[in-house]
This record gives structure tokens, C-alpha cells and sequence, in this order.
């Protein structure tokens, strides 16, 4: 396990290398929009990742409810934390991206908002996990884990209608992808999402290291003979 | 004799502190128990844990014969350092509220007299208005300890009843509980004035830093290793 | 084109900056591992 | 079922009894919103006919900040003394506890609503062009959802440090949905645009999936420490 990480850490490197080549280069540029379009190929990728790794913290929110294991919660802390550094990618690239193409940094469009506000709910849940004091923490998280995946539809729902019932600036998305821009889009979807659980590894390991010396300082008294110490105190 | 509680390595850790590291021991039933120790040895949370407050770490607790201590706990009576009550709400009108809780009704007692019966066992008038927010503490305290006698309990959990109390109720409540001990029933006493309880506790537990050192029948032998 | 790099950066400045913070609460951490050891061994 | 029932209104009756005497909660949530009206009043010119298409947003933020003093003293009502461990303790269903709680404050901001509407059409101006009918249904849904999470992330919240920060914290991303229903919803009706039904569909809807989840997850909360 301890030799998997490094090497996995070099094959991400030139798997990153090469999806930036791919995005930068060989990918074709995108007619009306220019050059500024290659935005897309981090921009993107970055929402799925964040997405799936969304995903992954709902089950294991799940089966920590079920089965109360600390496994899961880590798991959970961890794609929580790194889904929102993914989102923040994704919500930092969009208007920076938007505002060359459409004139403007932001609208309130279905998958703009739906992104903000997972992320608003994402961000609130690792506040939770920060200030709750007591041994419950990983027990609450689970539940606000919860409560924001029953979320999702209805946000979309309500963002949805919203859209409809105000006119809003029309956003080009239709019309069929260049194979080629697929191609670049696959490969940097696929080094982004390594390169995402790498870090989710690294911050896992963190974790369990953390946990395992809180444990150990807790019960440090355990190690010295007990009875010797009450007598002499 | 049966055992009443058995608790098997027991762990209670808040982050980098651990309340309890490892208690493993049993409670005979239709024993008073004092529970003594320095501040911050665990006592309290002992005691939340066998009321089934604190979620455990680690270890097990098993109660009148079964680990699930929520289908025991209407037989279960519980006194904590606040007193649980609300200060805006006349003594009865508290007690009232509680009984609902209980389901007393149900066994063949009127709620009302059985508000009367405790609240006239701790020496208290059931009729006074008063909210219990203006009670002196000696009073509050006895309150509280109606409170936690209302469902009849099996196992009574009490957190430093004495404290701020004058010696004479104290001495009461002493006389209260040793009766209610002869009557079957098993008592935690929480306490840093053991020598209240000198002569009527058949036990007394020592703990100190999240464990049990010492247990002893006789408080005398206990405070010369001290 | 501008825009591209600054989206560029941006990206790699927000995973750098959360991996920087990943590395200072390891070191953190093996710091007060080796300070508790350091203890254990004085006794 | 009966216990649950039965339970819940020994609760809400105790609730209102507490509240009646001291009356903490309503004169905070009272002054509160008070001061959003006169506020708001300020920023803009209320009177204009402009305002009626954001008096639906304004109303309900106005609510909403009320609504979280509310949230906030009713659990604090049972933090005093740790009276909350009495109930932990005995062998009373979680659920009643949590049912009595959400319709006590349902019942305080509906009071709240009832003072204060009558305050917003005298400042604003306001006069439903729409179907007036719809109005309460609107509030009554959109209060229960408001109270509805309110409550079960108030006492989710009695388990953080500070924890009256805590509860704006989660409970607003969670509200977005809810939120933008109620505002769009009064403000059609408001300006009699267009229709409210689907808004009013999805608060339905709302109210539903989060009853439901707080019924069955309300229990683990309870019992954590």
C-alpha cells in the first residue's frame, strides 16, 4: 500500500500532462468562441468529479447511519471536503469563462445555481463537522448529509420553473462536440477524477492518522499501571 | 444476589480526552452504591452513561438483564446536577408534565395523587403555586429528587443530591434513600460528601482518572490510603 | 486568451492551496506524534 | 399511536403554557420583523408600484429572521436546567417531542403573520391582483416548511458551540427551494402575472419529503449527545 501511493501519484502527473496537452493543443478551437473555450476542459470535468464525489458522501452517509462505521464517515468527510474544493474550481472557472462568451460573469441559470447551491449546502456540512463539539459529530454530519441529497430535486425543480417563468440570457450549449473536443473532454474528466482521488486518499490517510493519535492521547493512562498511581497520589 | 448492572470496558472519548478508560465491573441489585471521587475522574459520566445519555465509545452496558437501556429506562430514575425541571412551571405542574412522559396512568395510579405521594415523600407541600425558579436550593434539589422517584424506579442515578443543601434535609434525603434501598431498590449515589453516606452506603466506589481503583464497604478503610 | 490563463490559474491555484493546507496539518500532526513519543520515552 | 398523540399535546400545552408566562419568544420575533419592515422601508420607496413585485421576497425575509429567534428559544427553553434530559431519559417517543415542537412554533408564526400582515398592506400599499384565496395557503404551507427543518436543525444545532449561528448556517441552504417558492409564489399572486400552482405544488411537496425525513431521523438526533 505504502509503494502504491507514489506511483499512483506519477501516473496522475503524466495523465494530468497529457489531458492539459490534449486540452491545450490538440483539441481544436471552438469556432465563436476562440481560444477562451478550452475553459471547458477544466471546467467541466471539475462539476462531474465534484459531482461523483457528492455522490459517494450520500452512501456512505448512508451506511454510516446503518452501520455506524467509522470507515464511512471518513469517507464521507473526505469526498465532502475535496467535492467542494472541486466545486469551487467549477464555480470560479464558469464566470470566468462566461463573462468573454455571454458579456456577463453570472446568471441564474438551472446548472449554475444547482452548483451554488450544493455547494452552499457542502460548505454548511463541513461547518457542521468544525463546530459540533461533542463525539457526535460524524452521527450529525450523516444526517445534514442526508437532508441536503433530498435536496437536490427540489432545488432543480424550483430552479427549473424559475427559469422558464423569467426570460433569461440564451446560453449556447446545444449542438454536437467536435470527437476531438470529446476525446480531450474524456481524457481530462479522467486525469482530473485520479488526480481528485489521490487527494481524497492523501486526506483519508490524514485522517485515519489523526483519529488513531486522538485515541491514543485519550487513553494514554491505560498504558501506566493504575493501581501504583492511586496509592502514592 | 443478581447482578443489576454489569458494565463491560466501558470508553467514553470527547476528542483528546477520555472520561472513562476501561470500566468493567458489576452492581449487586437492592444496593446503595457512593460513588466518590476528585472532580473530573469520570463520576458523572458514569452515571449519563447508565442512563443511557452519552453514547459510548466503546464497551457495553447491561441493565436488569438487558443491553437495549432504552426498554428500561421507564425503570429508571435519574437526578442530575441541574435539576431538570422548568423554572417557570409550579412544582406539581413539572411533576404533571413528567408523569405524561411516563405513561403513569396506565398503571393503575391517578397522576395526581401520585404527584402529591412523591413530592409529600421528599417533604415538600404539593399544593404550593410557586414556580420552582423562586424555591431555595435546598428545595429545588428535593424537587428534583421527586422528579426522578415519580415512575417508581428500579435503579435510581443520583448526581451530587446534596450539594447546597442543608444538613438536616440532607439527612433526610439519607433516611429517604436508605428506605427506599430496603425496599429493593438499587441506588448510585454520586456524591463528594461521603461521609453523609457513612453507614448507610454498602458500598463505596472510587474513581479516578476515567477508572474504578477501589472498592470498599468500609469508607474509613478507603480515606487512610487516601 | 487572457481569460483562459487566468481560468488556468485559478484551477491550480485552488487545489495547490488546499493541498498546501492538507501538508501543514500533516506536519502539524507528526509534530506533536514525535513530541508525545519524546514524553513517553521520559517517563 | 394514541401515546404519540396524546404526548404531543401534553408537550405543545406545556410549550404554550411556558411561552404565555414569559412570552420571550413572541415579543422578540415581534420587534424583530418590526424592524425589518421599517428598514426596508428606507431602502426603496415602498409605495411605488414596482414594490409590489418584490413585496413577496420582502415579506418572507422578514418572516424568516423571526422565525429563527423563534426556532432558537425553543429549544433554550428546554437547555435551561438540561430539562431536556428528563425527556431523553424517559420513555416518551422521540417523535411527540419533536411533533409538539414543530407546531408550537408553526403556531407562533402564524400569530406572528396574522400582526404583521396587516402591518405590511398599511406600509407597502399592498392589494393582491391575483386570487387573494390563495394567500393562506401559501402562508400555511411555506411557514410549515420554514418550521419544519427550522426546528429539526435548531436541535441539531444544541449540539455545536455556538450554536445560534449554527442554525442559520444550515438551515438556509437547505430553505433555498422552499424559499423561492414562497417568494415567487406571493409575489404572483401579489401581482396576478401569473399562476401560483406550481409554486404552491412544490412547497407541497416539500413540506412532505421534509416531514417525513425529520419523522423518521428526528429520534437519532434526540439521543446523540
Amino acid at each position: 500500500m505504502k509503494r502504491a501511493f507514489p506511483i499512483l501519484a506519477v501516473l496522475t502527473g503524466v495523465l494530468l500532462s497529457y489531458a492539459m496537452y490534449q486540452a491545450l493543443v490538440v483539441a481544436p478551437t471552438e469556432q465563436t468562441m476562440g481560444d477562451v473555450q478550452r475553459i471547458f476542459y477544466y471546467h467541466v470535468p471539475s462539476a462531474w468529479t465534484a459531482f461523483i464525489l457528492f455522490a459517494i458522501n450520500f452512501v456512505a452517509s448512508i451506511v454510516y447511519l446503518i452501520r455506524r462505521n467509522a470507515k464511512a464517515d471518513m469517507l464521507a468527510l473526505v469526498t465532502a471536503e475535496v467535492g467542494v474544493v472541486f466545486c469551487t474550481v467549477n464555480l470560479v472557472t464558469g464566470p470566468i469563462w462566461a463573462r468573454p462568451v455571454w458579456g456577463i460573469w453570472w446568471t441564474w441559470d438551472l446548472r449554475l445555481t444547482l452548483t451554488l447551491v450544493l455547494w452552499l449546502i457542502y460548505v454548511s456540512y463541513i461547518v457542521l463537522r468544525r463546530f459540533s463539539s461533542s463525539g457526535q459529530t460524524p452521527l450529525l454530519a450523516a444526517v445534514l448529509a442526508v437532508f441536503g441529497a433530498l435536496d437536490v430535486p427540489l432545488v432543480y425543480f424550483s430552479i427549473w420553473f424559475f427559469r422558464t417563468q423569467h426570460p433569461q440570457p440564451v446560453i449556447g450549449g446545444g449542438g454536437s462536440l467536435d470527437p476531438r473536443m470529446w476525446h480531450a473532454l474524456l481524457i481530462n474528466w479522467l486525469a482530473f477524477s485520479c488526480f481528485g482521488a489521490l487527494v481524497c486518499w492523501s486526506r483519508y490517510r490524514l485522517e485515519v492518522l489523526r483519529r488513531d493519535f486522538d485515541e491514543t492521547l485519550a487513553l494514554e493512562a491505560l498504558l501506566e499501571p493504575r493501581s501504583s498511581k492511586a496509592r502514592s497520589s | 444476589m443478581s447482578a443489576a448492572v454489569i458494565v463491560t470496558d466501558l470508553v467514553k472519548q470527547f476528542g483528546r480526552f477520555a472520561a472513562l478508560r476501561g470500566v468493567s465491573t458489576e452492581f449487586a441489585a437492592g444496593r446503595l452504591y457512593a460513588i466518590l471521587g476528585d472532580n473530573g475522574a469520570g463520576k458523572t459520566t458514569l452515571l449519563r452513561a447508565l442512563a443511557g445519555l452519552t453514547p459510548l465509545t466503546r464497551g457495553s452496558i447491561s441493565m436488569l438483564g438487558t443491553t437495549d437501556l432504552r426498554s428500561v429506562c421507564g425503570q429508571l430514575g435519574y437526578m442530575a446536577h441541574p435539576s431538570l425541571l422548568y423554572d417557570e412551571m409550579s412544582g406539581m405542574e413539572n411533576l404533571r408534565y413528567f408523569a405524561r412522559l411516563y405513561e403513569i396512568s396506565d398503571r393503575g395510579q391517578n397522576d395526581e395523587d401520585r404527584c402529591a405521594d412523591v413530592i409529600r415523600a421528599v417533604k415538600l407541600d404539593p399544593s404550593l403555586t410557586r414556580p420552582v425558579g423562586q424555591y431555595s436550593q435546598g428545595m429545588r434539589q428535593r424537587m428534583s429528587l421527586a422528579r426522578a422517584l415519580l415512575n417508581d424506579p428500579k435503579i435510581l442515578l443520583l448526581d451530587e443530591p446534596f450539594s447546597n443543601v442543608d444538613l438536616r434535609s440532607a439527612r433526610e434525603m439519607v433516611t429517604l434513600l436508605t428506605g427506599l434501598r430496603d425496599a429493593g431498590k438499587t441506588i448510585f449515589v454520586v456524591t463528594h460528601q461521603a461521609a453523609l453516606l457513612e453507614g448507610a452506603a454498602d458500598e463505596f466506589v472510587w474513581m479516578e482518572a476515567g477508572q474504578i481503583v477501589s472498592r470498599t464497604s468500609d469508607l474509613a478503610a478507603t480515606t487512610e490510603t487516601k | 486568451m487572457s481569460y483562459l490563463y487566468a481560468a488556468y490559474i485559478a484551477t491550480w491555484t485552488i487545489h495547490i492551496t488546499y493541498l498546501a493546507t492538507l501538508l501543514r496539518r500533516y506536519t502539524r500532526l507528526r509534530n506533536e506524534i514525535a513530541e508525545f513519543k519524546g514524553r513517553i520515552e521520559d517517563k | 399511536m394514541s401515546s404519540v398523540a396524546g404526548l404531543t399535546r401534553a408537550t405543545l400545552a406545556k410549550d404554550l403554557r411556558l411561552e404565555w408566562r414569559s412570552k420571550d419568544a413572541i415579543n422578540s420575533m415581534l420587534f424583530f420583523s418590526l424592524l425589518v419592515v421599517v428598514i426596508f422601508s428606507f431602502s426603496f420607496d415602498p409605495t411605488a408600484e414596482e414594490s409590489r413585485r418584490i413585496a413577496g421576497g420582502l415579506v418572507w425575509v422578514a418572516f424568516l429572521f423571526a422565525a429563527v429567534v423563534a426556532l432558537n428559544q425553543t429549544w433554550a427553553r428546554e437547555m435551561r436546567n438540561q430539562v431536556l434530559d428528563a425527556y431523553r431519559v424517559s420513555p416518551a417517543p422521540p417523535n411527540a417531542l419533536f411533533l409538539a415542537k414543530v407546531i408550537g412554533n408553526f403556531i407562533f408564526v402564524t400569530v406572528l403573520q396574522a400582526l404583521m400582515t396587516p402591518l405590511f398592506i398599511v406600509f407597502y400599499n399592498l392589494r393582491a391582483l391575483g386570487p387573494a384565496y390563495q394567500l393562506p395557503i401559501v402562508a400555511a404551507l411555506g411557514t410549515w416548511a420554514l418550521v419544519v427543518n427550522g426546528t429539526f436543525f435548531a436541535a441539531m444545532s444544541l449540539r455545536t458551540r455556538s450554536r445560534e449561528i449554527m442554525l442559520p448556517l444550515l438551515l438556509f441552504p437547505i430553505s433555498i427551494p422552499a424559499l423561492l417558492a414562497m417568494v415567487e409564489a406571493t409575489g404572483a399572486i401579489l401581482t396576478g402575472e401569473f399562476s401560483a400552482r406550481f409554486w404552491i405544488v412544490l412547497l407541497a411537496a416539500y413540506d412532505v419529503v421534509f416531514t417525513i425525513a425529520s419523522l423518521f431521523l428526528f429520534g437519532l438526533v434526540l439521543q446523540a449527545e
